[in-house]
Order: C-alpha cells, then sequence, then structure tokens
C-alpha cells in the first residue's frame, strides 16, 4: 500500500528535473560551419584587460594591439619591424638633432576634428606630466617643438639619437585629439578618440572592449564591421571557446594547444617570432653574482636544450637563444655560441671562484604553470653541480618591487624588446644607469659595455651601430648576466574561416584588412 | 516586525564599520606598491615616488583610514588605481553580474538539495537514499575550478549545448550556476533529510494522514512548510559560500564579476577597488540575512509574534 | 497529574548490557554504511601521509625530462606529470601536506574558536558583544577572499596557507561553541556545581566542555575536509603552497594548462582531492548521527 | 447480517514491528468490535497494543517497521485492510476519524487553525472555500470557542483549548466512529473533565461511536458503555461496564483495580500488580499474564487459555474463568452517580 505513494513523489522528481535541468537551452547546434549569413562581427579572446584606453596609460601588449587600431602614429613598423610612414608621409633630418615632419592632408579623428600640427603637438607635450609615460619622451626637447604651419612638425631631441624614429612608432606616441583629450580629461581614457581605422563602442569592464569600422578612414576602410575584444584570462577557456565556436580568435594560445588547433580542420594557428626573449637573470649587485666565473659556470651547469624541449614541447613553441637580440632585428651577433651543458667545467668554476661546496640561491617567480617548471627544472640541475636553488614564488605586486628595488638574487622573466631597436634593447637590458626600470634585471655594471653602448646610442651611420650591436653582445656573452632559455614564438588560434590575420611582432596586430569567408 | 528590522538595518552600520576597518588594515600591512604596478616598464625611482606623494600613500595610517571613510560618507569610494574609473561605477557593472549569478547557484542548489533532501527522507534506507546523498556529497567535494573545466568540456566543446564562456546571455549563467551550485546542494539537501525526518514523526502528521489527505499533499503542505524553518537559515549561509565560490568560477567562465575583479585587485594592490567589493559583498551578505530572517518569520508563526 | 497505574518496581528487571558511551556510540557509526566508506578512505589516506616514504615506488620531487607527461603505465601506475615525476608518489606525499593542512587549519580554528566562544558563551555581556560583532564581520567576507588577503601579507607557503584558512575558519566554530555554552550554561548541573563553589574555569573545563564536544568533532570533521578544499583554491590563483612540494591543489592547478592533451595529470589529484573530502563529510555525518541520538531513529 | 449490525469488528489482528532488535508482537489475534451508536473502552498498560490497533484500523502505521501478519477490520461488512490507499482516504475523517494523545503536537504549528478545520471539511464535501471556512467556524462554536479565533495559530491556544480544536477537526464531517487515542492524558485533572464532558455531549448530539484508549479507569466509567482489557497485544476480559467493573474476572482486571485508592474505603494500602510488562519481542509462553498473576499454575505456563464467555457479552481469557452464576467478586467499587 505504501509504495504506491511513494511512486507519487518520484514522478514528481522527475518533472522537476525536466524543469530544472535543462530547461533553458535552446536549439542551437554545434559550433559555425553551417551556411550562417557570412558574420560581420569580428570575436577575439584575449588574455588580459588593458589598463585604460589613452595610450599614455600603459603599454600592455593586449592594449598595444588595441590602440593600433583605434590610433596612428605618425610612423610605425611593418611586419618585418622596417618603419614606413603612416600619419607623417615623410619625414626629414635637418641636423643632428632636428627632424621635420610633413603630415597628411584630409585625415578624419572618430570626433569629426581634421588632424593638424596641433593635434600631434598636445599628443607629445601631454607626455611630460605623466609618471608612467615621462620615460618615453626622456630624449626629447620639451621645448624643442615647432608648427610652422597645421601640416609640418618640428622636434629636436636633448642629444642626437639614432633611435628617434623608433622612438616614434612606440604606442605611447599614438596621436590623440586635442579637442577630444581636453573636453573628456579624466573620462578620455574610457572613451578614446583617435584617427584609426576603427573607433571605439563600449567598454564593460572585466567583459569586453568593443570597436566599430570607422566610415571615414584616410588609408582603406576596415573589412570587418565590430570587433569584440573579449577578456578571457584562463588559458584553458579561451581555447575551447575557440574550438566551440565562441570566438573567431584566440590570443595567447598555450605550446600545448599548438598541435591540435592545426590538426582540427575548424581551426587554424598561426605562430610568429614576437619581439621577446625569456631568460634567467643573476642580479650582478649581488656578492654571489660579481665574479664572472660563478654566472659562467651557472650557464654551464643548465641545459638548456632540455628545458626547451619541455617547456616548449621540443620547439613547437620557441626558438633556441643565444643572444638577447631577437631574430627579426638587424644586428643581431650570430656567431655566437651557446654555453654547452657541462657540469664538471661548472663545478671547476664555482671551485676556481671560491665555492668549492657552492652556495644557495633564492628564485623570485611570478607563480604560474611555465616559471613554475623551469624553476623545478634550474633547481634539480644546479643541485648536481652543489647549488641549492630556493623557490621563492611572489605574486605580481611583490615581485615588481622586489625585481625594481634589486633585492633578487636570481630571477626569469619574458621582457619585450625596448622600441624594436638593437642598441635600445641592449641600452635598457644591461647599462648600468638603467638599474631600477624594469627590464634591467641583471644589474649589471661593466664600464666597458656602458661605454659602447653611450657610443652606438648617438651613432649615426647605420654600419657602424651594426659593429658595435656585434661587439656589445660578444662583451656580454663573456660577462653571462644571463642564461638565455628562448625566443618564444607567438600562438594565435583562429578559426578557419578567418582570414587575412597579419600578426605583428610588436603584438599590434592589424585587424582592418581581416575577414571572414564565405563557406 | 518594522520595529525589528529597523533595529537589524541600524545594526549593520557597526558591522559595516568593522568591515572597512579590517579590510584596509588588511591592504595596509601587504607588502607591494601600487604606484609600482601602475607604472609598470615606466616604473623609475623617482617617478614611483612622485606617483606616490600624488595618491598620498606616504600619509599615515590614520590620515588615509578617515580620508577613506569620509569620502565613503560622501558616497565616493575612490578611483580605480588601475583604470582610474570610480570603483563605484565598476561596482555597478560587475556587481549585479555576481549578484545574478550567486542567486541562480542558490535556486539551483536549493531546488537540487530540497529534492534530494524530501526524497530521501520519504525513502529513507532505501537505495535512493543512499545515493542521494553520496551524490550530493560528491557534488559538495569536489574542487568547482576543476569541476567548472569538465562541465565546460562537456557541455560546451562535446555537446555543443551551452556558450563555455562570457556573460551576455541566461545560457551563459547555467554551467557556472551549476558549478557553484552542486558545492551547497549537499548541505542543504542533509538539512532538509533530517528536519524533514524529524517533522514525518511528528503527530500533526498523523493527525493530517488521519483527516483523509492525500500523501503527497501531507508532505508538501504539512512537512515540508514546518521542515524548511531551519532549511531556510542554510540557504541564507550558503548565498554568502556562492558569492565566495563566484571568485573562482568567475575566471574559469571569463565572467565580469566581483569575485575576479576581487582577486585581480588583491593581487595589483588596487585598494580602493578591494575596500569598495568587500564592502559591497558585506553589505549584501549581511541585507540577505536580514531577508531570510524576515522570510523565517513569515514561514513560522511562532516567531513572527516574537517580533510583534 | 493524574493518578497512573502501577508504578511497582520489581526484582525481574530484564537486565541490558551495560555499554560505555564510547562503545554505543562506536556500534552506532559502525551501523552507517556510508561512514564506514569514510572511514576507510580517511584511512588510507592516514596511511599515505604516516609511511609515504614506503609506499611511494618514486622520489615525488625526481624529475625525468626525457618521458613527461606519459599516460599511466605498468612502471608509473598513474603517469607522470609534466615534468616526468610520478604522479602517484606525488599523490601519496600530497595526502601528507593535504592532511597537515587539514589538520593544523582546523586546529588553529578549534582553539582559537573554541576560546572565543566559550568566552562570549559563558560571560556574556559586552565582551560578548564585541567578540560576536568581529565574528559578523570575518562571516560577512567570503573565505577565500579572507584567505587571499591573508597571505598576500603574510607572504605565500605551507605555514601561512594555514595559518590564513585557520583564521577564516574560526568565526564557524566560534558560533558553534557559543550556542551550546549559552545552553548549557541554563542547565542545572552547572548551576549545582556553581553552587558546590566550583570556580568558573573548572566549570567550564569539567561540565561545559566535554558536554559540547559532539557539534565540535563533526564541524572539526567537516573542516578538514573544506580546508583542504580552500588550499587548493589558493593554488589554483598561485598562493598556495610553495612547488616543488607535491600538494594536490598545485598539482591540479599546474596540470589544467595540460587540461587537453595529457587529462590524466589534472583527473587523479582532482580525485584524490575529492576522495579526501567526501570522506570527511561522510565521516563527519556518520559521527553526527551517531553522536546525535535523536536523529538515529 | 447478526442481530445487530457491528459497526466496527476486529478478527484474529496480529501486527508486529520489525525492529533492528528483533521483530515485536504487539498485537496477537485480537478480537474487538463495536456497536452503532455505542463507546468501547480500550484499558491497558502503554506498550499494550491499544494504539497500534486503532492505527491500523485507520491505516496510518508506517509500513516499513509494521507488517500485518493476519486478521480482518471489517467496518459495516467491508475489510478495511484489503482497501486501496484512495479507499481508505475516503473512509479517513468522513467514516472514522481520530484524536490523538498530545494536543501540543497535533495541530500543524505553521497553520491556522480555522484552515486546518477547514481541510478536513474540504477533503470529504464538496463545498467552496467561503462555505468551508463558515462551517469551520462553525465546528468552533460547537466545542465552546469564538468563531473569530479562527484566524489564529496553534501556539496561542491553551492545551485544552487545542485538544477541543482537534476534537472539532475530527467531527468536522460528523464521521460514524470516532477514535481517541487517550485525548485527555496530556491534560490536567479540571481542563480533563470539561473534555470529557464535551465529548458526552457531542456523542450523543452526532449519535458517533466512540473507541475511547484509556489506561484511566475512571474516564471508563464515566463515558464508555463497553470495556476491553488489552494486556500484551490481546484482549484478556471484554464486557458491559458494569460485567468489568462488578464482575470482573481476570487476575490482570482485578489487579487493575485493586491499584486505585478508594475514596469509601480506609484501607490506605494499595496493591500493585507485580512485575513489568513483558518485553513484546519475547514474549512469555502460554498465558501472557502468567509471570505476574498471583493465582498461576503449570497449565497457565504452558498452554494459552481460550477464551469463556463468562456471562452474555462478557468474555474472560483465563483458565480460572467460572461461568457467571458461581462467582463472586472480592472488589466492591462504588459507581459514581
Amino acid at each position: 500500500m505504501k509504495r504506491k505513494k511513494m511512486s507519487l513523489v518520484s514522478l514528481l522528481l522527475v518533472i522537476a528535473l525536466l524543469l530544472g535541468g535543462c530547461g533553458g537551452t535552446g536549439g542551437e547546434t554545434g559550433s559555425g560551419g553551417e551556411s550562417e549569413p557570412v558574420r560581420d562581427t569580428l570575436i577575439v579572446g584575449m588574455d588580459r584587460e588593458p589598463a585604460g584606453l589613452d595610450p599614455t596609460s600603459t603599454h600592455v601588449t593586449t592594449a598595444v594591439m588595441i590602440f593600433n587600431n583605434i590610433y596612428d602614429t605618425l610612423l610605425s613598423f611593418d611586419n618585418e619591424m622596417k618603419i614606413q610612414p603612416r600619419l607623417a608621409i615623410s619625414y626629414e633630418q635637418l641636423d643632428d638633432v632636428t627632424y621635420k615632419f610633413h603630415l597628411r592632408k584630409g585625415v578624419k579623428f572618430h570626433n569629426g576634428e581634421e588632424l593638424k600640427s596641433s593635434d600631434v603637438l598636445f599628443s607629445f607635450k601631454r607626455l611630460y606630466d605623466i609618471p608612467a609615460a615621462k620615460g618615453q619622451v626622456s630624449m626629447i626637447d620639451p621645448n624643442g617643438f615647432e608648427c610652422p604651419d597645421d601640416y609640418t612638425f618640428v622636434l629636436k631631441t636633448t642629444e642626437p639619437w639614432s633611435a628617434l624614429p623608433a622612438q616614434i612608432c612606440s604606442s605611447y606616441l599614438n596621436i590623440v585629439s586635442e579637442k577630444a583629450v581636453t573636453e573628456a580629461g579624466e573620462d578620455f581614457n574610457r572613451n578614446p578618440v583617435g584617427t584609426g581605422p576603427f573607433q571605439f563602442v563600449s567598454w564593460t569592464a572585466g567583459d569586453s572592449i568593443v570597436v566599430e569600422r570607422f566610415e571615414d578612414y584616410w588609408d582603406e576602410k576596415a573589412l570587418l564591421k565590430t570587433i569584440n575584444f573579449r577578456i578571457i584570462t584562463e588559458a584553458t577557456s579561451r581555447v575551447i571557446d575557440l574550438e566551440s565556436g565562441g570566438i573567431d580568435i584566440a590570443l595567447a594560445v598555450g605550446v600545448t594547444d599548438i598541435e591540435r588547433l592545426r590538426e582540427n580542420a575548424a581551426t587554424d594557428l598561426i605562430q610568429f617570432n614576437h619581439t621577446g626573449i625569456r631568460y634567467g637573470a643573476f642580479n650582478c649587485s649581488k656578492e654571489v653574482f660579481a665574479d664572472k666565473r660563478v654566472r659562467q659556470a651557472l650557464n654551464y651547469a643548465t641545459n638548456v636544450e632540455i628545458i626547451r624541449d619541455v617547456l616548449y614541447d621540443k620547439g613547437i613553441g620557441a626558438m633556441p637563444a643565444t643572444t638577447s637580440v631577437i631574430p627579426i632585428l638587424s644586428g643581431r651577433n650570430t656567431d655566437l655560441v651557446q654555453y654547452d651543458y657541462d657540469p664538471e667545467k661548472a663545478k671547476a668554476l664555482l671551485a676556481e671562484a671560491g665555492y668549492p661546496d657552492g652556495f644557495s640561491v633564492e628564485y623570485n617567480f611570478l607563480s604560474n604553470t611555465k616559471n613554475t617548471r623551469l624553476g623545478e627544472m634550474l633547481q634539480a640541475q644546479w643541485a648536481e653541480v652543489g647549488v641549492e636553488l630556493v623557490m621563492a614564488p611572489l605574486e605580481s605586486a611583490t615581485l615588481t618591487a622586489t625585481l625594481n628595488a634589486g633585492e633578487h638574487d636570481f630571477c626569469t622573466a619574458n621582457s619585450t624588446y625596448a622600441l624594436g631597436d638593437t642598441i635600445e634593447g641592449l641600452y635598457s637590458f644591461y647599462h648600468s644607469s638603467m638599474h631600477g626600470t624594469s627590464r634591467c634585471r641583471a644589474y649589471l655594471s661593466n664600464p666597458e659595455i656602458d661605454a659602447l653602448l653611450d657610443e652606438a646610442r648617438v651613432e649615426k651611420n647605420e654600419d657602424k651601430r651594426e659593429q658595435l650591436a656585434y661587439e656589445i653582445q660578444a662583451l656580454v656573452h663573456e660577462e653571462a648576466p644571463w642564461i638565455y632559455i628562448a625566443y618564444e614564438y607567438y600562438n594565435v588560434g583562429l578559426l578557419a574561416d578567418v582570414q587575412g590575420f597579419k600578426p605583428a611582432p610588436n603584438s599590434a596586430h592589424d585587424f582592418s584588412c581581416v575577414y571572414i569567408a564565405e563557406k | 516586525m518594522i520595529k525589528y528590522i529597523l533595529r537589524r538595518i541600524l545594526m549593520m552600520i557597526p558591522v559595516m564599520l568593522g568591515v572597512t576597518i579590517i579590510v584596509f588594515t588588511m591592504m595596509y600591512i601587504t607588502p607591494g606598491d601600487p604606484a609600482e604596478i601602475i607604472l609598470e616598464d615606466g616604473a623609475t625611482p623617482e617617478a614611483v615616488a612622485e606617483l606616490r606623494e600624488e595618491m598620498g600613500l606616504d600619509d599615515p595610517y590614520l590620515v588615509r583610514y578617515f580620508r577613506f571613510v569620509s569620502d565613503l560618507l560622501h558616497g565616493d569610494l575612490g578611483t580605480c588605481y588601475a583604470i582610474g574609473q570610480p570603483v563605484f561605477d565598476r561596482l555597478v557593472q560587475t556587481f549585479p553580474n555576481t549578484m545574478k549569478l550567486a542567486a541562480l547557484a542558490v535556486l539551483v542548489s536549493t531546488t537540487l538539495g530540497l529534492l534530494m533532501g524530501i526524497i530521501s527522507a520519504a525513502k529513507q534506507y532505501s537505495v535512493f537514499d543512499n545515493v542521494a546523498m553520496a551524490l550530493a556529497m560528491m557534488g559538495n567535494a569536489m574542487p568547482n575550478f576543476w569541476q567548472g573545466l569538465l562541465l565546460m568540456l562537456l557541455f560546451s566543446l562535446w555537446l555543443g549545448w551551452l556558450p563555455a564562456s562570457g556573460f551576455s546571455s541566461f545560457k551563459h549563467m547555467i554551467l557556472p550556476a551549476v558549478t557553484m551550485g552542486t558545492s551547497s546542494a549537499a548541505i542543504i539537501a542533509r538539512m532538509t533529510r533530517s528536519s524533514m525526518l524529524e517533522v514525518i514523526r511528528a503527530d500533526y502528521i498523523s493527525t493530517a494522514r488521519a483527516k483523509g489527505q492525500v500523501e503527497y499533499r501531507v508532505i508538501l503542505r504539512h512537512a515540508l512548510k514546518n521542515a524548511l524553518i531551519p532549511v531556510v537559515t542554510i540557504i541564507g549561509i550558503q548565498f554568502g559560500r556562492q558569492l565566495g565560490g563566484a571568485v573562482l568560477t568567475e575566471s574559469i567562465f571569463a565572467i565580469p564579476g566581483v569575485g575576479k575583479m576581487m582577486v585581480d585587485a588583491i593581487k595589483a594592490r588596487n585598494f580602493p577597488v578591494v575596500q569598495g567589493g568587500v564592502l559591497m559583498i558585506a553589505l549584501s551578505l549581511s541585507i540577505v540575512n536580514l531577508l531570510v530572517d524576515i522570510l523565517y518569520a513569515y514561514i513560522d508563526p511562532r516567531i513572527k509574534s516574537q517580533y510583534k | 497529574m493524574n493518578n497512573t497505574t502501577n508504578t511497582a518496581t520489581s526484582q525481574t528487571l530484564p537486565v541490558y548490557k551495560k555499554r560505555g558511551q564510547g562503545a554505543e556510540i562506536w556500534r552506532r557509526f559502525r551501523q552507517n554504511k556510508n561512514a564506514m566508506v569514510g572511514m576507510c578512505i580517511f584511512l588510507v589516506l592516514v596511511s599515505f601521509a604516516l609511511f609515504a616514504e614506503f609506499i611511494a615506488p618514486y622520489d615525488p620531487i625526481e624529475q625525468d625530462l626525457l618521458n613527461i607527461m606519459q599516460t599511466p603505465s605498468r612502471q608509473h601506475i598513474l603517469g607522470t606529470d609534466e615534468l616526468g615525476r610520478d604522479i602517484f608518489s606525488r599523490i601519496v606525499y600530497g595526502s601528507r601536506i593535504s592532511m597537515t593542512v587539514g589538520l593544523i587549519a582546523v586546529g588553529i580554528a578549534f582553539v582559537a574558536g573554541s576560546a572565543l566562544g566559550v568566552i562570549c558563551g559563558y560571560y556574556g555581556g559586552i565582551l560578548d558583544n564585541v567578540i560576536m560583532r568581529f565574528v559578523d564581520i570575518l562571516m560577512s567576507i567570503p573565505a577565500i577572499l579572507l584567505n587571499i588577503s591573508i597571505v598576500a601579507a603574510l607572504g605565500t607557503g605551507l605555514q601561512n596557507v594555514m595559518i590564513a584558512i585557520g583564521i577564516s575558519n574560526v568565526p564557524r566554530f566560534c558560533r558553534i561553541i557559543r550556542a551550546s555554552v549559552m545552553s548549557l550554561r541554563e542547565q542545572e548541573f552547572v548551576e549545582a556545581s556553581r553552587a558546590a563553589g566550583a570556580k568558573d574555569l573548572y566549570i567550564v573545563m569539567r561540565h561545559i566542555i566535554p558536554n559540547c564536544l559532539a557539534p565540535l568533532i563533526i564541524q572539526a570533521t567537516v573542516s578538514i575536509g573544506s580546508s583542504i578544499l580552500q588550499c587548493a583554491s589558493l593554488s589554483f590563483i598561485g598562493l598556495g603552497i610553495v612547488p616543488p612540494t607535491p600538494e594536490w591543489g598545485a598539482m591540479l592547478s599546474t596540470g589544467r594548462d595540460f587540461l587537453r592533451k595529457a587529462p590524466h595529470l589534472t583527473t587523479f589529484p582532482g580525485l584524490a582531492i575529492m576522495a579526501a573530502v567526501y570522506a570527511m563529510n561522510l565521516m563527519g555525518d556518520g559521527l553526527r548521527d551517531a553522536l546525535d541520538p535523536k536523529l538515529k531513529n | 447480517m447478526s442481530q445487530q449490525e457491528k459497526l466496527l469488528e476486529i478478527k484474529n489482528l496480529t501486527v508486529h514491528y520489525a525492529t533492528v532488535d528483533g521483530t515485536v508482537r504487539a498485537v496477537e489475534n485480537l478480537n474487538l468490535s463495536v456497536d452503532a451508536g455505542q463507546t468501547l473502552g480500550l484499558v491497558g498498560e502503554t506498550g499494550a497494543g491499544k494504539t497500534t490497533t486503532v492505527k491500523t484500523i485507520m491505516r496510518i502505521l508506517p509500513v516499513p517497521p509494521s507488517i500485518i501478519k493476519n486478521g480482518e477490520i471489517l467496518y459495516k461488512g467491508e475489510d478495511l485492510l484489503k482497501k486501496s490507499q484512495k479507499e481508505m482516504r475516503s473512509i479517513r475523517g468522513e467514516k472514522i476519524s481520530m484524536i490523538f494523545q498530545d494536543p501540543m503536537t497535533s495541530l500543524n504549528p505553521v497553520l491556522t487553525v480555522g484552515d486546518q478545520i477547514k481541510e478536513a471539511i474540504e477533503l470529504h464535501t464538496k463545498v467552496n472555500k467561503r462555505k468551508a471556512f463558515e462551517l469551520a467556524g462553525d465546528m468552533l462554536e460547537t466545542v465552546g470557542i469564538k468563531r473569530d479565533r479562527a484566524n489564529d495559530y496553534p501556539h496561542q491556544f491553551s492545551g485544552g483549548m487545542k485538544q477541543r480544536v482537534v476534537i472539532a477537526m475530527a467531527l468536522a464531517c460528523n464521521p460514524e466512529l470516532l477514535i481517541a487515542d487517550e485525548p485527555t492524558t496530556a491534560l490536567d485533572v479540571t481542563i480533563q473533565a470539561q473534555v470529557l464532558e464535551l465529548m458526552k455531549r457531542l456523542k450523543v448530539q452526532y449519535n458517533t461511536s466512540m473507541i475511547m484508549i484509556t489506561h484511566d479507569l475512571g474516564i471508563v466509567a464515566e463515558i464508555c458503555d463497553y470495556v476491553a482489557i488489552m494486556y500484551a497485544g490481546e484482549v484478556v476480559e471484554y464486557g458491559t461496564r458494569e460485567d468489568v467493573f462488578l464482575r470482573a474476572q481476570h487476575p490482570y482486571t482485578k489487579g487493575l483495580f485493586t491499584c486505585i485508592p478508594d475514596m469509601y474505603s480506609d484501607d490506605n494500602r494499595l496493591i500493585p500488580i507485580r512485575g513489568l510488562m513483558p518485553d513484546p519481542s519475547n514474549l512469555p509462553s502460554g498465558c501472557k499474564f502468567h509471570t505476574r498473576c498471583d493465582y498461576k499454575c503449570e497449565r497457565c505456563e504452558k498452554e494459552e487459555p481460550s477464551v469463556v464467555e463468562v456471562s452474555s457479552g462478557h468474555y474472560v481469557k483465563c483458565f480460572f474463568a467460572l461461568p457467571q452464576n458461581v462467582a463472586s467478586s472480592k472488589v466492591s467499587v462504588k459507581m459514581p452517580v
């Protein structure tokens, strides 16, 4: 008798489950590929949210990418890192320190204003009172600017400086509309106005930034109507979203997903060498690392070959690195050879340097999977030569503070190359005056290298600059303040029907030429 | 009843004040300098010192605390260090998402919990009872970030029913809500089961049956309403858990919620955002607890008379 | 009351075997199948923790970079992780870490929570009010945010993680103790002992605490499980246990990047966490039924 | 049909409970009957199986532990044990309704009194909500509670008032048989008298027959027409009130009477019955009362006595039961008028 009563209740359960469980799922079938109308919106999954949309607020890779699509600089790098004219049709160097730029006529800002040299002046002048951006114009004379007429702009550098054109291409110097900035004030960071192929639409913090085609762009118009930059920090979710058709392009794809995206018919993978190098840096200002032999010994004690195989899945994710200058830049010293893996030699050198039974070193790093694995491998390898590597992970805020203050013994980093200029890069890595800045992790102070760097910085002649670059790299190789790990490839996953995407080494990708192919 | 609600609201004020003190002190003693993070690569020592001065980070503890509280009283939660947007706007954008998610998660956990609790109480010691309880506890034991990933693999990738991440439509909320909901379904199920078992044995249930009332109405109208009383308090507490659970789930499913914002803010030493976020969460929890107590009185007339 | 009939006592009282209270609880606990399952899993994990050296076939930190991310095979029953280390050995050693985190974190919460709870419950007054408001504040901040800020303040590492999780569990224990102490305070036997001149401390230790052990033990068991979960969540955000110490949460977190290529890197640590928390919940329930006869029916 | 149709007839009903410590034989082939309009008193110590019996009549015993071994319960000739749940529901509350012992817990604390009575009415009569509520108000008036209190909650009533509400609920659909399981035990004496008075009045007014379960012989004397003495799951003596009070023959029945203080006799020593109720999971052999009986002989220990009709309608289950013309009762009890 009792049984019958209970069946009623279980029936109730089934109904409730049906209602509650999968009530709302629509009829949407699997991922794209059917004959939907060709989409005119591109959804890009990016890994980090830019701090702001004012070009002076940040230069995180994702921000640089968006800036490149809503602003223009006077000059810019093409995909071979060669400098090409953009808003400035041409420029001439009047003397050692003065440069004259001829601006393009009839260029419209998104708010309808026409680009004038006053806007360019304003875009340069405002950098001096922004602490984060001041460094970018430290070599430019603040009162050396002139605007002879609406379409010419003259600037002077504080001293002869061969890397000035490269500095003009920096994302900090994207040209903004003076009228828009003065009117918006603080809010400009949230609704930018530039001259780029796309104009800003909306930004929901933590979720997405939407831009749409700027109809009267001075160059040929963008092919797509809108781009939605979605912020998906979790790498695994980003890739799954791509494969399930939720997004069209997934930036910063992990090494482990490369093969699968290539094999999967619905997706493609583009790999390119971006302007970054992953390295380990000894803090030369610390007593134990002051001696070159100790640094060389640890280079011998590190089997970079096998570390690269493990971290980058046998070379799929990166290229071997023998010097700090990245492959696509001119002046890269190609005849340097990597320290081979020779623990005996390392022990001998350590003994010679006065550490026969080794020493203990603290390793500060941002705790993510790659740094952790790298640290654990170094720990095991260095232990064989008696050096104990103590893992000391820090989260981002404390890490930045420690490294900038030079309190670390050893750290790893993945720095992008300053300004895409060989000499500037070497200068920011190794020059003793740069201690405390974010790229100088080795705290090297070698007068000979400093002298060569200063000379190269002002050297106008191209071949002479390359010759100096060779010499500097050779000396640095001898000093061995770093352990070169790899030039990492930057991997971008796309849906098969996304065409025309050409990645830029300094991640200033141009989305105006991207389109969706008909099926 | 109104008097009781007013008293409870007044009591919230010291708690809120306490929250500001704790959060502010916690942030104050945390190493790492926001100025350096904002400057990123441009962080030369002078630039950092200049920015710190500008942001007033060098002032003594008390000065900064009272500035924070006085701003708070004027409704200004300060500006977010990273984006320069008023914290209030950031919260307005992110808070509703987390609340919607947490509410849906509570709905999921309550329906699951109640159903399993009632059924396993009605069919005590049967196979269903043990299986339901074991399943519920399994949901609770699984780390929700791992569960989220697996659900995403199953439902977004292989089955293609639900979008993997983002937060634009209702369908986006199903997976995260289920991930968060299952963890507290167990507690609600267990609580419902034990209180149902207690209530089913009460005399008034036999009275109801003696009246000739049909079984399922005896269970739903008489037993459940009484059994709900202790369960309602558990549901109130679960809401707090869901806000906590949201933190990881939001980063997995890329949901612009307060949880994810808070984790990034703490890591980037974005003090105003952390302080604003924690205050908002604490406020919403206190309000939810108050609502639960009112619901409590509505369900149990004996308590309503106390409040008069 | 009305006149009830024959309340006579008589010699032929059926003799019940005199069972100690502990034995009675154990008998009830043993009858609960789920609880026994939980107990077995718990014992396995504890034996892993205690005899890790003997059970684990390999050294958990020893790398074998030639064959990384091997799927389970004869030599490595659960396969190898992203640096070629044996996953089974790491899980066995990992149980030592997780159990320690669970036990010590709950220990901190148990002691601090009980002390606060007893003071509030027994003395009441402004002290009670102040402490309880403090507890309300802690309760109104989600545990994970509390953990993150404490770890951010103290720095990462096993010890700080334990302190953080311990502190965020204090409110729960404090509330439970306070409730049972307040109800016990009114009981006659407490007044009787006070009337007999016993000092407060004696009363608390002798009468009050033993009587509110039941809810405490239940909460402690369940909290060990939740502490292991919280530790895993911290590792997921990168604030958990320092590598290379093998901890389940850290293994799960690093493994997630290889979720598609080598799922076994996440599956086994995940299952280990689940088993531990599941066992704790089952035992907690079993204890609740055993210690609280009213529910046994 | 027998000469006067029996409203309810229970034939050798046996009900056991399967518990952790073995099966409890609560009721052992019990025979009982109730005529229309009559009140049967069911008397016995706690654990004698009284509640189990009436709950089996109503079929509200929880099935997992309880098992109905055999026996029939004929209500107007139809066996209730064979009826489906649906059919039982139309009987419960309408034909047979029940009052429980503790008024404190027999009303749903979260529903108003009026709603709970209304529910009983709506279940069995096709009336709209407003009419049902009105009827509920009438019932409250009949049990002496003002109508406007229908919207109050149970916790706002005293014990006695609550029992009145329960009675109102039970009689809402004018049932033919009312089962009262120790309705006044939880009440104090003065309230008890009022409630009994009310039940007597309503019994006559609605011409309902009643089964009154009690272990208080005072109540039996005041309200019951017939009496059945139950011991360890079976009826050991059955008869009219006068039979049992004046001509009790079974030692247990006599023992019950010697335990009551008698106002009129100056003998101030009470003679309790030796021993306690036997453990239902291992009942003694033969006559179940032999372990506590002063008159027992070997036969009592081995054989189970059969039921002897000592006089018309007066049955005793004991070897020493003598047909009426010989017996002399040692006990005299003044019948309260």
